[in-house]
């Protein structure tokens, strides 16, 4: 690993890369795969990250102007929708936790889409109490055998890979005996079953694993040590969170507003109130998103990150609720039900009654807001954390 | 404090439930725990065959739900909207895809307003057949006459109906129509010639909608200009004030199963009812509930005895149980996590349910501009 | 005391009772004192209660039998808002644990006026968990010193009485060390203080007792099981709650509708909506309470009761608030700030900033709104308590 | 997401605070927290001399806050609304009893659309005197000019105005008047013959209100027609921006003066802030005051630049914050319990402005109204 002290890499000198990296691999004639590929070889992947692993160790600001460059000339992308999962979560537990052979190992066909991931964390017992869960992994030699099922897996059925968290010794309490593993998708036990939703997509997966082999060498981390790799995982989950900039009307609202100029026929007082009341909800949202990036932006960010998911779940399912009983009777239809596995939510291209449905999951998925009341009230407000019961008893004795 | 003078007091309602009623609801509940468990409706859907004619042949027949409002003498058992929202908080309770609001509620109180129509009343009553109303499921207690459909001095029909709920299953097509002397009620046959239905994609699984064409179908008159927007005047205000009652039952299951759910799942070592945050929510859906219960029972009590204040207690009823069954829907997939968002658990039956309840018959909204007029609050 | 079985008294045998009454006390002739000292003594007080007590050991629901022939002779009656602490809660209590010296002593001029009752419980430390109170009583002889401070005390400035709660033991757990006492209003060392109030009035007392001295022949109930005494004063509390039959428009929401009726010039279509809404919630509201009476009135009390006062206090709280928004410039203003020291709420007489600051206190006095919420989850859901951490520990070890 | 097409997206606002403005805000912050404690505040209520005469020449001179918004060749600052902006939060959060708002933000502002009020400007700039706006103080931007008060071609003053804030302090009167030639706007001074004034009982008892007479008053013109109307359009819409910044202040006192509560008091053995539902219920505030925070500055930014998109971001803000104060003060109180309905604890003072600052300026359905033309949904 190159960790030679990184000289200084400005925005000129990678304008100056990129235009190398394009005079050697023309965009218009070189296959898609191999311009990622060299892209990652180049540094030019994500800056921030070390060299020889697709970075440069420049500042992590640096990245848009790689990206703009690119963009401008036509170059391919690697897709980020479809390798969520891999860029946001596993990339920076692997390139923090992850041995030098681990991180050259998956770095690179993760960044170039190679290689899809997935996150096998959840169960059907454990929640919000995610440390609870009761995956077992025994150590048989040199490798784990590990037993159990996982819930809300999305790409699992692409997946090549899989971060996976599984309890390694139960006598412990429960934030001890968790150990952090690389899972191949592809070994023997592995059974990926589609998780049909509400709306009648399977967006997710249940995973079951049955005595599934993983080498000793696919640990991340120390063996007990894996809800510390973890909480590395899903720090990297909440930044993504809060997102891109909107602009005025972006987002769920905007449909409704549409709906309302286009439809005069559906428009009563009532209506309208609720309408201007949720219009000046959801752009005081956009505007607090807004700030929380400025703040950022200037290396101060404030604690608005925490509660803007909270606030955006809250707007999504009440604009869709709006937007169904606004509509009357075409709001007692429905698109399709038919059982299709998307690869993300697609809130634009559907109907009333999907946003209506898939928006309740927004409060459930990714830290329920439950959850995030408590982490708010305990981390921001400081308010004094309620009685545990759970955290000095070994796991095999908690109540379940 | 001072009780406004223009208002008439209502003190005379009975709220509870009768021992008859009572009884009725026990043979009822009994049954639908027999033959309508949530996972039995679930598995209809999946098949494309959500209504079950086998479980409301058992409803209409060993029971006689479907006889409840007509009167004896057309073959029925002279009971009042008051036992009839009884039956509907327990079908409420297991989303069971029967006909029962649409045909033995609102088809059969529109047929009560016509003149001719014993015949069709006792087939009906008898469980024999069974009836829809068509008009949109949407249609508001108060609305213009339906203009859709077209009748010719003979009484043939023409034209279309777009989201009738549950006529998949009716034998009997109660139409209004517009014909050269005015309003009318028509008898169509399922099978006559020339009708035609689409059958749209519907958000809730369990009552789903047809479009009905009318392409110069051959029907009977059952009630003129004069019968005939009374007669569907009173069948669209029974049906949105029987309404509230189910979605009464609605969320008194989604309440009940949240309760039950969080009692059973543990998180942090205790049981996840034990979090007061979740324990405040809940007691807040149950004043709910509870107040729901007092207003879906004005709304049957006044309709049961006529009273000029029908009007009056339908639109509260309405305007108050809707969102409250949408709310406990809500906050039971909520409550549940994860588990909520799957197919496999039946809660979503309920939600999409109460939320096509809230626009059927009429949105609150609309029921609340509804009241404005009655009780002079006008914009 | 005149406990030998009852014969059944029945409507008819009231209604002679009456007609003896009057004939021999004419209330046209008779002062009112006189009059109430011998209805109290003809055993038409409290028809329910024990003969010889103001009683006569009839049903309880007889008693509107002759409320209502005396209401028709036009006799007067014993102002029954002046003297509620007495009659509500302090009679049932001292009925029930009293001795028989007690009850001849205290209920007789109770129910006639003559004597004023107030109830010395809540203290600024001890809110809602009222059973951690830390008012001292501590045994000299044949009396208690008593120490402390008490609050929220409506009438101790007219009483005469108080029923007392206080700590004679803190060296057991909280709910253990109390003993419930009779206090002398007028004994040295204690002193009643108004509490203003955010309204501007004073319609409590803070009440100092600095060493007080109670007999102990003024002791309720057993030394240390004082909790249980003062929670047949408290059951007796929340009887009172969810009140009498109210026609529709009863109630704060006829004021607003009367402003909306009135002022056409106030109207916008927000606002329509807005007042439409609490409009169905006050209906259904008393169409809840209707029916809790109904329950009530066939023997099968519902739990519904828990419920009332949770809705009134939302609904007079939101009410008030629309009235002042709706009201606009004139909100800005209020009725009158001066101290003054009214014996009851008086929502109709006063402006409308009164109501909306008055109706602040429904989800805090008699029982918090949290509180209530807590009951029905327990009590009434049946959902699991919270772990306690109090319930074993002695008083005086207990954070405060 | 589809953004829509017909509104103009706002990308450009910074919503942040400057060291400038960090700067400011600890330099009143640190005044406020000596001289200002809300315990003082209420001892000058009880006295019926709310306002602090004392504290404002220590704000306007020493710290300069009178001449914020005026440019230096008047002898201002020339600094912007986002600068006053900052002042009012630190105002708000002690319900401090001085003129700002109404002197140095909305007088100020009507004067500066003047071309003849150099000399009232400097005055006021340099604290040497306090004016104010002579409207009710729940007049919306946006409000019809108003017609209480007429001028005779001679600039003498007849009529009447009710409830103007903070007038009670004021050395200078800027009326709006119609006169022969229109809409103008004059000046009076406070001791003028023919001026009577009487103090009607305030809901906030910090920002007392005043009802004035005219009669026969001689005045000094200002603007004319074509001026005044302009100048009072733009007064109102600066005070109902800043007006949320208040607002804000008020709420972020509430919320942190409820956690502190919650975190000192226990109750059942443990601090009552580490009851869930509490918890749950200020993480929602919080969520509500850090979204009011950016909807303020959203609309002090925009009144700082001038932008066009300036009445939607005050409408926007004042829409929001104004039930975020209410509601915020209303948690307060309820959660510090039966301290909190005592006259003794100074939260009621936050209760009471919170409540008269939603009324000032235009309600928030009224500024929701006026959303409703601005963004193009109309109803």
């Amino acid at each position: 690993m190159t960790t030679t002290a990184a000289t200084a890499v400005d925005a000129d000198e990678l304008r100056g890369r990129v235009s190398a990296l394009l005079a050697e691999y023309d965009p218009a004639t070189v296959d898609r795969l191999t311009f990622l590929r060299a892209r990652f070889d180049a540094g030019l992947a994500w800056v921030h990250y070390p060299r020889g692993l697709g970075g440069l160790d420049a500042p992590r600001a640096l990245q848009s102007v790689v990206d703009a460059a690119l963009e401008a000339a036509g170059a391919p992308d690697n897709d980020p929708r479809r390798i969520g999962i891999g860029l946001g979560m596993a990339a920076p537990t692997l390139l923090r936790f992850g041995t030098e052979r681990q991180r050259r190992r998956f770095l690179r066909p993760l960044w170039t889409g190679e290689e899809v991931w997935c996150q096998l964390f959840s169960e059907p017992g454990a929640g919000s109490d995610l440390a609870s869960l009761g995956t077992r992994a025994v150590r048989d030699g040199d490798a784990w055998v590990v037993t159990g099922q996982k819930v809300w897996t999305s790409s699992a059925h692409t997946a090549r890979w899989a971060i996976l968290l599984a309890r390694t010794d139960p006598e412990v309490p429960k934030h001890q005996g968790l150990t952090y593993f690389v899972c191949d998708m592809h070994a023997p036990g592995v059974e990926v079953r589609p998780l049909r939703q509400i709306t009648g997509e399977a967006e997710f997966n249940e995973v079951f694993l049955n005595e599934v082999r993983v080498p000793d060498e696919h640990r991340l981390g120390e063996v007990g040590d894996g809800w510390r790799v973890a909480r590395t995982t899903l720090m990297n989950e909440r930044v993504a969170i809060g997102g891109q900039a909107l602009p005025r009307e972006g987002g769920m609202i905007g449909i409704v507003a549409e709906l309302w100029r286009g439809r005069p026929e559906l428009r009563t007082p009532a209506l309208h109130d609720r309408l201007l009341r949720l219009w000046v909800d959801a752009e005081v949202a956009r505007l607090t998103g807004e700030r929380l990036r400025q703040q950022l932006a200037t290396g101060a960010p404030g604690p608005e990150g925490s509660g803007m998911k909270l606030a955006f779940a809250r707007l999504a399912q009440e604009i869709s609720g709006l937007e169904v009983e606004m509509l009357g009777e075409e709001g007692l239809r429905y698109d399709d039900w038919t059982l299709r596995r998307p690869q993300t939510v697609d809130f634009t291209g559907r109907g009333p009654g999907y946003r209506y449905l898939r928006a309740k999951g927004n409060s459930i998925e990714g830290g329920t807001s439950e959850i995030l009341r408590n982490i708010i009230a305990e981390r921001v407000l400081g308010l004094p954390a309620e009685p545990r019961t759970d955290k000095d008893v070994a796991w095999k004795d908690l109540p379940r | 404090m001072t009780p406004a003078r223009t208002v008439v007091p209502r003190t005379d309602q009975d709220l509870l439930y009768s021992e008859v009623e009572q009884d009725l609801r026990s043979s009822v509940h009994d049954l639908l725990a027999d033959r309508c468990p949530p996972a039995a409706v679930l598995a209809r859907c999946e098949d494309r065959t959500p209504h079950d004619l086998a479980l409301w042949r058992a409803l209409s027949r060993d029971l006689g739900v479907a006889g409840l409002l007509v009167p004896p003498a057309h073959g029925g058992h002279g009971a009042t909207a008051r036992e009839a929202a009884v039956v509907l908080e327990e079908l409420g309770a297991s989303v069971a895809p029967v006909p029962f609001l649409t045909s033995a509620v609102v088809a059969t109180t529109a047929l009560l307003g016509c003149s001719g129509a014993a015949d069709e009343i006792a087939r009906l009553a008898s469980g024999a057949a069974t009836a829809v109303l068509t008009v949109p499921l949407s249609t508001a207690p108060g609305s213009a006459f339906p203009q859709g459909v077209r009748a010719d001095a003979a009484g043939v029909l023409t034209g279309r109906v777009t989201s009738v709920g549950d006529a998949g299953c009716a034998d009997l097509l109660v139409v209004p129509a517009t014909g050269p002397r005015g309003p009318g009620l028509y008898a169509v046959h399922a099978g006559a010639r020339g009708l035609g239905a689409d059958l749209p994609v519907s958000l809730d699984l369990t009552r789903p909608l047809v479009d009905i064409h009318f392409d110069r179908v051959a029907a009977r008159p059952l009630a003129g200009p004069g019968a005939a927007e009374p007669a569907l005047a009173t069948a669209l205000l029974t049906g949105a004030g029987l309404l509230a009652s189910e979605q009464l039952g609605i969320a008194q299951w989604c309440l009940d199963t949240t309760v039950r759910h969080l009692g059973e799942r543990s998180q942090f070592g205790r049981p996840v009812g034990s979090f007061q945050a979740l324990k405040h929510r809940l007691a807040d859906r149950w004043l709910e509930v509870v107040s729901a219960r007092a207003a879906a029972r004005s709304a049957a009590d006044a309709l049961a005895s006529g009273s000029t204040d029908a009007p009056v207690a339908v639109a509260v009823a309405q305007a108050y149980c809707a969102p409250v069954a949408v709310r406990a829907a809500e906050e039971c997939l909520q409550l549940h996590g994860g588990i909520g968002m799957t197919w496999e658990h039946p809660l979503h039956l309920f939600l999409k349910r109460a939320k096509a309840d809230e626009v059927a018959f009429g949105t609150p909204g609309r029921h609340r501009a509804a009241l404005a007029g009655l009780v002079g609050l006008p914009a």
